[in-house]
């Protein structure tokens, strides 16, 4: 491992994400001025401690994969701070950031555009290590890439093949590779197993916590599938509308869900129809505009429990012993209360 | 969705009675279509109604620019021009050399010399002449049309000098006295004064005291008086540049307030008149009432009856029948010319008898030439081929001003040029390119001209492959290998001719050097690009032609002439050739009269052009014009004179040839048609069989 | 050097250069399956395309001497080409019919009688090799041009599909300013201000057909921008460089490739047009045809000429559209899932 | 939407003053005015004469303008001209642009207008005839018919059929035409001046329209809401014409569009073949002369409308379509 200064100090997280905000500009008239903002996220907290899985939850379209996004700068966000290994990413020049993320890597979600088709498996998996320049030569380097294959499983003569010789999750695998290539103390896995089938995605789970115990990996798990959360992750956070309503450890929140909106999320599954799995959330109504969000309570217009006062008042995010929720309901610590 | 299934039901009842009408209308149009195949059908460009006319048919190719006969100097020009406007002379009909007759000057005059060394010529004017019938005499107080008046003649005169005219033949008028000065007074006058350039043209000129060479004396007495000798200045009277111009559609036709401007609006005492004048694409021309031909036949004048006699030969030719000669013109009722560009088409429509000539020279049509008559199967459709030589030359020339072949070397650059003007054989080229029409040319004088000499060989104007290799190894190029680079020598030729037979042309040439081991590039670029290397003398080797404006050997002497060098002055001795024996032969010449001595100095210049080789002289074209046999009295000019005064056509002749020739073959239409359908109908059968 | 030496060096970079790509090709198995896919589609389009390069490349390749020029002196120190050797240059005065024993109009005999399969044109040249001959230059107009404008437009468009903002707003106005100039006027007026040369006209095709595909790399190259695998090569450290050299360059090439091919018959159709305009390029089918206007008008008319550049360049495009529609369907990732 | 449109216009007004510096770059600062007058004047003028009709047509100012001038240079005079469509007269023939192109306007519509709206009907017709006997040997066959229509040079079009339909079959006149013809409404003489050069137009473009619109037709065959029509129980031929026609627009209107512009300009080739004396056939004329004033104009009215159907096409969408959002 490099990188000695940017080391996190004892007691401190490896990450550390404070009021995140991306907004994508709308643009409009004959000038075309921005005339309003399309907020994906929109002041997102996320701590994610060294070797730990946080999981970020939210229906599609919450402004999660944005957030992953955002936060290693492959989306520039409008404001926030994002600490990584003591280092404030948002604030870096550019050159420093190329060092600064190279300890935090991402899984990409669709394993089809994830890897370039033009490369070969050993050169796709060795490009990080060219850049950075891990590995004393060439040689070196393939002999790495043949590790790594063999770390996910796969065999070391894969690595002459092209990307279309393998299925979906082999090429996940070989995402993982790459990833792992640049010694990464944070993944990002970005719904890294929602394109798989359900026996794939176990064997992907499995290798990625195997990984984790092996190399110490430190994972932020963006996906909207819940049961997939249970089996892997520690802490819990749920976006709606950009914004973080709920965050608790993996067992509470499934115990004892907070926010409405979770509520809702956790009754959904298991869902029977195999094409509607993870959330797909019995409310009323539809989502909302992110660009033009709902005055109050974010989630007012489609909570069963909703109040008059949800929709003037904005609700903060609510300290509860070792959790947060975003609900006028949680204030009044009358947790449960209204599910019956 | 809801929508879309809503439209789903309710269309389908409409969308059959649709479906019912398309079906019906379809087959409406097709019955049409074929009706039309059957008895519409047909390849006549004209309205039917006219087919009975006395209506000459002409086609042009470049849209005539200006109609100003002071300004206009193009061919396209000069055949409106010279129909519309009358001249003070004209030339002979039928007799070669060309011989001056009385125009609206009823005889041609002899130049007297006066005391102080002017040249004065009188004109007697024919008197009750009138304009055609134009709207501009109204709009200044007059009728319908006026008498031409020898004051018209003065004003023409003017209206050359007048810088705003800005007339391209203002240096051919220069020797007229008080003519330049005319000219700058006026343009002082202008710049001066304000008010005085408000003032219509024909009174600036009275306030500027007109031109002192230029005198009317009374409506029908003209006189000119020239300050140098220039005996040319009668053929000049002969165009159309110095027709009288009624000074009211000057000044009428100022492109204002919805009228035409005067270059596009023509008013003449000419045998015919404008009557339709769409520049780009078609004019027609009537015949002028007012005419003096037509209004006073008993005047017998020379230029408004057909001639009694002719050159020899004439006769035999048909050309002195008994029921014209002596008869009042013109015999055509109107004359229409229609715009072709591509010469297939145009000599196309000729051949199926919608154009009574083909006055265009074009190579495509001389293959029904079999050496010097008609085809039979041309002749059997009663065609006829009028054949005559053009007052003009077509040469290679040399740039004198370059260090290879011009004159810097002296006699190895004349011995290189000698070889190259032995190597290029004119009649293989006229062979090839344009059926053996034109003339070898030898000097540049082409017949009919003074001082053409039939019997004269220029003896470095035929073939002779030894002679201009001995030449070669004199000119310091053995074999045509440079010594400088041990390579073939290296020569360019500059042309702005970019098309494809142009190319074909070039490499003729080339392939004849090429058998002196010199090798010459053609490069051909635009015009703009030619023009440069012209002016500025980066050229070698060039081809040109000169059409001669008037039949006198002195325009065509002066393209030799050194202070008519393009690289010095812009002029048209494009091959800057510069020789002091020469230019004092040439002044000598240029202002004589028609006589020995005059023959004798162009036998000298003919020598000295014939050792220096600043030319390559190629030959002088021959007119072939192919006209149907309804088209009477036809004799090609070789000047571009308008002469259709002469002509007539027997319009029912014309019609019945033209049904003749033109039945439309109809069966293919309906052999494609059964093709088509056998191929796909059982295509559409299987695929249903298939469906079912 | 001499412009023969220059060309039978052409020749040897582009035999390199072509066995390169075969070797690569062959290699590399997406492009290997589609060069099998389009070869199994179209081969007879495949084998035309294939005659015409190697009479292009025939005519490239020249060396001097070893041949009877009679009585043409400057010739034996010219370089002759390979076809040319191969199928002789028999000359006669002028036209003749094909395979006449005689001169079309003037019926005097034949130097070389019954030899002219296509007969003779105007100044006796031998209108099938003149046949063979515009293979090249069609191959030369074709490839010049593209050679010109694929570059130019990927220099334009991916940066402008890359970047964004300024640069794209600045590419974006120059397309469009270019595009809405009719293409053959554009071309005239650049023809007419530069000059007359192969070089030019292929300039000047190149100018007016460059916006086309630049507008089309533009847009492949702001969907790659936004792949995944861009951003992951942004994660390892990849320079903007590298990526566009690297992930966005190699995934337009199959964009060139039907680019190229589609764009080619257009190509050589302009160039026709041209030629009657009077800016062909020398020894073109186009000036052939263009030749043949008067020709066909002659009575009886000489129809050999537009024959045989009119069947040269039909089969040419014939063969060349069929292989566009095979190269598309086999590289364009929308078609093939499609078919 | 009216902020759409204005933003169009806008875009395309800042085309426009582009398009103006190309045109003035290719035709002032590439050819010199003396060889424009030279040729206006012809072989025989003289250098005076030369600098009298330079002063005459404004071609005496300098080319760029200069600080210490910032006016009267040819480039302002260009922008000025031509945007205030002064266009001034032909430098050939001193007659006034305006006109001619009035003139020739009407000629060139007779000619483009049926050319296009045949062309497009029997496109159409024929895409969609193939597209509905698609997969079998018809379809294969219109697509190679397609193929050798391409590629057949229009140059021998038009020579191969003014030889045999004109001078073999005698059929229609080989060319000409007559203004006239319009305004006396003898419609006769009119299709039979047209008939062969609207014929030739078609021909050489329907190898290509047709070739796409069937690809076009056969995409939206294989679409889903066709199969449900289908299954609704419509038949064949009213799934092609009601729904796979219709949701084809798009593309078709695409095309369509711009090529609008060209029945404005006419075609080049066809009118100084066909001896039509429209827009093309002068623009010819102008390349011919190398008269700039007018060829400069004409590309200029070319562009301009070519950018005008431009705008057409991008507000023409969202009314086809509502689909397409005008952001």
């Amino acid at each position: 491992m490099s990188g000695d200064s940017s080391q996190t100090a004892p007691g401190e997280p490896l990450l550390r994400v404070e009021g995140l905000r991306t907004w994508f500009p709308i643009k409009s008239g004959v000038f075309q001025r921005t005339v309003g903002h399309v907020r994906a996220v929109d002041g997102v907290d996320i701590t994610v401690h060294a070797g730990e899985t946080v999981a970020l939850v939210g229906e599609s379209g919450c402004g999660k994969t944005t957030a992953g996004r955002s936060l290693l700068r492959l989306i520039e966000p409008r404001e926030g701070v994002v600490f990584f290994e003591g280092r404030d990413l948002l604030k870096l020049p550019k050159k420093e950031l190329r060092d600064a993320r190279r300890t935090a890597q991402m899984v990409f979600q669709d394993p089809m555009s994830s890897l370039n088709p033009r490369l070969r498996v050993r050169d796709i998996i060795a490009e990080g290590m060219d850049s950075f320049g891990i590995g004393r030569d060439k040689a070196e380097r393939t002999e790495r890439v043949a590790e790594l294959l063999e770390r996910v499983q796969l065999k070391a003569d894969h690595m002459s093949r092209y990307p279309h010789e393998f299925s979906g999750g082999q090429r996940q695998r070989i995402g993982i590779a790459r990833a792992l290539s640049v010694e990464p103390r944070l993944l990002v896995l970005d719904e890294a197993v929602s394109a798989l089938d359900v026996s794939i995605q176990a064997q992907v789970l499995n290798l990625l916590s195997e990984l984790q115990r092996d190399l110490a990996l430190a994972y932020l798990f963006i996906t909207h599938d819940l049961s997939v959360v249970r089996y892997l992750a520690k802490r819990v956070c749920v976006m709606y509308l950009g914004q973080v309503v709920e965050e608790a450890s993996a067992e509470e929140l499934f115990r004892d869900p907070q926010h409405p909106y979770t509520r809702g999320l956790l009754s959904a599954i298991p869902s029977i129809d195999p094409d509607r799995r993870g959330l797909d959330v019995s409310f009323e109504g539809d989502v909302p505009s992110s660009a033009n969000p709902p005055s109050g309570c974010r989630f007012h217009t489609r909570c069963p429990q909703v109040m008059d006062r949800c929709r003037v008042e904005e609700p903060q995010l609510i300290q509860l012993s070792g959790r947060q929720s975003r609900c006028f309901l949680s204030e009044e610590g009358s947790c449960g209360v209204s599910l019956g | 969705m809801a929508r879309l299934a809503e439209s789903l039901t309710t269309g389908s009842g409409s969308g059959s009675d649709l479906s019912r009408r398309c079906q019906a209308m379809a087959w409406r149009s097709l019955l049409g279509l074929v009706a039309f195949a059957c008895f519409g059908c047909s390849n006549s460009p004209y309205p039917e109604e006219d087919s009975d006319t006395k209506i000459l048919y002409r086609s042009f190719e470049e849209a005539p620019k200006n109609l100003d006969p002071a300004y206009a100097y193009t061919t396209s020009a000069t055949a409106i021009l010279g129909r519309v406007y009358d001249t003070l002379l004209e030339y002979h009909y039928l007799k070669r050399p060309y011989q001056l007759i009385g125009g609206i000057a009823k005889e041609v005059p002899t130049a007297e010399v006066l005391d102080d060394g002017t040249i004065r010529y009188g004109f007697e004017l024919r008197g009750e002449m009138l304009y055609q019938d134009d709207p501009c005499f109204a709009a200044y107080g007059g009728g319908a049309t006026r008498q031409v008046l020898a004051g018209d003649l003065v004003f023409a005169f003017q209206r050359l000098a007048d810088p705003l005219v800005n007339s391209p033949v203002f240096q051919s008028f220069a020797n007229l006295k008080g003519f330049a000065e005319f000219a700058k007074a006026l343009a002082e006058r202008r710049k001066r004064d304000p008010a005085f350039r408000k003032l219509p043209p024909r009174e600036q000129y009275r306030a500027v005291g007109g031109i002192s060479g230029v005198v009317s004396e009374g409506p029908h007495h003209f006189e000119l008086v020239l300050a140098r000798p220039y005996p040319q200045i009668l053929e000049w009277l002969a165009m159309h540049f110095s027709a009288p111009v009624p000074w009211e559609a000057v000044q009428h036709y100022d492109g204002k307030e919805g009228r035409d401007h005067f270059k596009d609006h023509p008013v003449g005492s000419g045998p015919y008149y404008l009557s339709e004048y769409a520049k780009e694409s078609r004019y027609v021309l009537e015949k002028n009432l007012n005419w003096y031909g037509v209004k006073h036949p008993e005047w017998k004048a020379a230029g408004a009856v057909y001639p009694t006699s002719g050159a020899p030969g004439d006769e035999a030719h048909g050309l002195l029948p008994a029921e014209y000669v002596g008869k009042p013109l013109p015999f055509i009722e109107r004359i229409v010319t229609v715009r072709d560009k591509e010469s297939i088409p145009a000599f196309g429509k000729f051949l199926q008898g919608y154009y009574d000539s083909s006055g265009i020279v074009k190579e495509s049509f001389d293959q029904l030439v079999r050496g010097d008559a008609l085809s039979e199967e041309m002749s059997a459709r009663g065609m006829k081929l009028e054949k005559s030589a053009k007052s003009d030359i077509f040469y290679l020339g040399f740039n004198m001003d370059d260090p290879v072949v011009g004159s810097a070397k002296g006699a190895r650059s004349r011995a290189l040029r000698q070889a190259m003007s032995l190597m290029v054989d004119v009649l293989e080229y006229t062979r090839v390119f344009t059926n053996g029409r034109g003339i070898p040319a030898q000097s540049p004088l082409p017949p009919g001209i003074f001082g053409y000499d039939a019997e004269y060989k220029n003896p470095f104007r035929t073939v002779d492959l030894k002679r201009a290799q001995a030449l070669m190894v004199e000119a310091g190029y053995p074999g045509g290998i440079d010594p400088k680079t041990n390579k073939p020598l290296r020569l360019s030729f500059d042309t702005s001719d970019t098309s494809p037979d142009g190319g074909a042309r070039f490499k003729f040439f080339v392939k004849a050097w090429r058998q002196l081991g010199i090798s010459v590039e053609v490069s051909a670029t635009d015009y703009n690009r030619f023009q440069k290397k012209m002016r500025e003398g980066a050229f070698q080797i060039f081809q040109w032609g000169w059409v001669a404006d008037y039949p006198d050997p002195e325009n065509f002497m002066f393209l030799l002439w050194s202070k008519m060098s393009r690289k010095k002055s812009g002029g048209p001795n494009t091959a800057n050739f510069s020789n002091a024996k020469y230019d004092e032969l040439f002044l000598k010449m240029a202002t004589r009269e028609n006589d020995d001595r005059r023959m004798e100095i162009m036998k000298e210049m003919r020598t000295l052009l014939e050792h220096e080789r600043p030319w390559i002289e190629l030959y002088h074209r021959e007119s072939y014009v192919l006209r149907h046999g309804w088209l009477k009295n036809v004799k090609a000019p070789g000047l571009s004179l308008p002469v259709s005064k002469y002509w007539d056509l027997d319009a029912a002749e014309r019609g019945r040839r033209r049904t003749e020739w033109n039945r439309p073959i109809y069966w293919p239409a309906f052999l494609l048609l059964f093709m088509g359908l056998a191929i796909i109908a059982p295509g559409i059968r299987t695929f249903y069989q298939e469906r079912q | 050097m001499e412009s023969w030496m220059v060309s039978n060096l052409v020749v040897a970079v582009l035999l390199v250069g072509g066995a390169w790509i075969a070797v690569a090709v062959s290699r590399h198995d997406i492009w290997r399956a589609a060069v099998q896919q389009v070869w199994k589609r179209r081969p007879g389009a495949v084998l035309v395309v294939c005659v015409y390069v190697l009479l292009a490349l025939l005519d490239s390749v020249a060396w001097r001497g070893n041949v009877d020029t009679g009585s043409d002196v400057v010739a034996q120190h010219e370089a002759v080409t390979l076809l040319e050797r191969l199928f002789g240059d028999a000359q006669e005065k002028s036209y003749s019919a094909p395979l006449a024993d005689i001169e079309f109009y003037d019926h005097s005999p034949l130097k070389h009688p019954g030899s002219h399969l296509f007969g003779t044109d105007i100044l006796g040249g031998d209108v099938f090799l003149m046949t063979l001959k515009g293979a090249r230059v069609a191959l030369l107009i074709g490839g010049l041009t593209s050679l010109i404008a694929i570059p130019l437009a990927l220099l334009f468009g991916i940066p402008a599909g890359y970047f964004g903002k300024r640069i794209d707003d600045v590419v974006f106005f120059i397309m469009s300013t270019l595009a809405s100039i009719p293409t053959l006027l554009l071309l005239i007026s650049i023809t007419v201000a530069l000059g007359r040369s192969t070089l030019v006209v292929c300039f000047a095709l190149a100018v007016t057909s460059w916006v086309g595909f630049c507008r089309i790399a533009r847009g492949e190259t702001m969907k790659l921008r936004e792949m995944d695998y861009v951003h992951a090569a942004r994660l390892m450290g990849a320079s903007e460089t590298t990526i566009i050299l690297r992930h966005i360059l190699p995934n337009l090439m199959h964009l060139v490739v039907i680019t190229f091919v589609l764009m080619f018959s257009g190509l050589v159709l302009s160039e026709a047009v041209l030629a009657w305009l009077g800016i062909g390029v020398n020894g073109s089918w186009g000036l052939m045809i263009a030749k043949a206007k008067d020709e066909l008008s002659r009575d009886p008319a000489v129809w050999w000429n537009v024959g045989g550049a009119g069947v040269g360049l039909f089969g040419l495009l014939l063969a060349v559209n069929f292989l566009g529609d095979a190269v598309r369907d086999a590289l364009d990732p929308r078609t093939r899932k499609e078919s | 939407m009216l902020a759409y449109v204005l933003r169009k216009l806008a875009y395309g007004g800042l085309t426009v003053l582009g398009v103006l510096l190309l045109i003035f770059v290719i035709f002032f600062a590439m050819a010199r005015p003396d060889d424009v007058a030279r040729r206006a004047l012809g072989e025989k003028a003289q250098g005076a004469q030369i600098e009298k009709w330079k002063a005459k047509h404004g071609y005496d100012k300098p080319l760029w303008p200069t600080l210490a001038k910032p006016g009267g240079s040819l480039l302002q005079a260009h922008y000025v001209s031509l945007l205030s469509f002064e266009f001034g007269n032909s430098d050939l023939n001193d007659s006034p642009i305006g006109t001619t192109i009035r003139d020739g306007m009407g000629a060139s519509l007779a000619l483009t207008i049926p050319m296009f709206l045949s062309g497009l009907v029997l496109g159409l017709v024929l895409a969609l005839f193939v597209a509905f006997f698609r997969e079998t040997y018809i379809d294969t066959m219109g697509v190679f018919l397609c193929v050798l229509g391409m590629s057949v040079s229009i140059l021998i079009y038009i020579i191969g059929s003014q030889f045999v339909f004109a001078k073999m079959l005698r059929w229609f006149p080989i060319s000409g035409f007559d203004t006239d013809v319009i305004a006396d409404g003898n419609w006769n003489l009119l299709l039979r001046f047209l008939a062969l050069p609207v014929t030739v137009g078609v021909l050489s473009s329907f190898g290509g329209d047709t070739r796409f619109y069937r690809t076009v037709f056969v995409e939206e065959v294989n679409r889903d809401y066709v199969r449900t029509a289908r299954a609704k129980g419509a038949g064949e031929m009213r799934v092609m014409l009601r729904h796979v026609l219709r949701n084809a627009m798009i593309p078709i209107l695409t095309r369509v569009v711009v090529a609008i512009p060209f029945l404005f300009t006419g075609s080049l080739l066809l009118e100084a073949f066909f001896g039509i004396p429209g827009l093309g056939s002068i623009t010819v004329d102008a390349i011919a002369g190398n008269d700039f004033s007018v060829l400069r104009v004409m590309v200029y009215i070319f562009a301009l409308l070519f950018i005008l159907a431009q705008i057409a096409t991008d507000i023409s969408y969202t009314l086809v379509d509502p689909r397409v959002r005008l952001e």
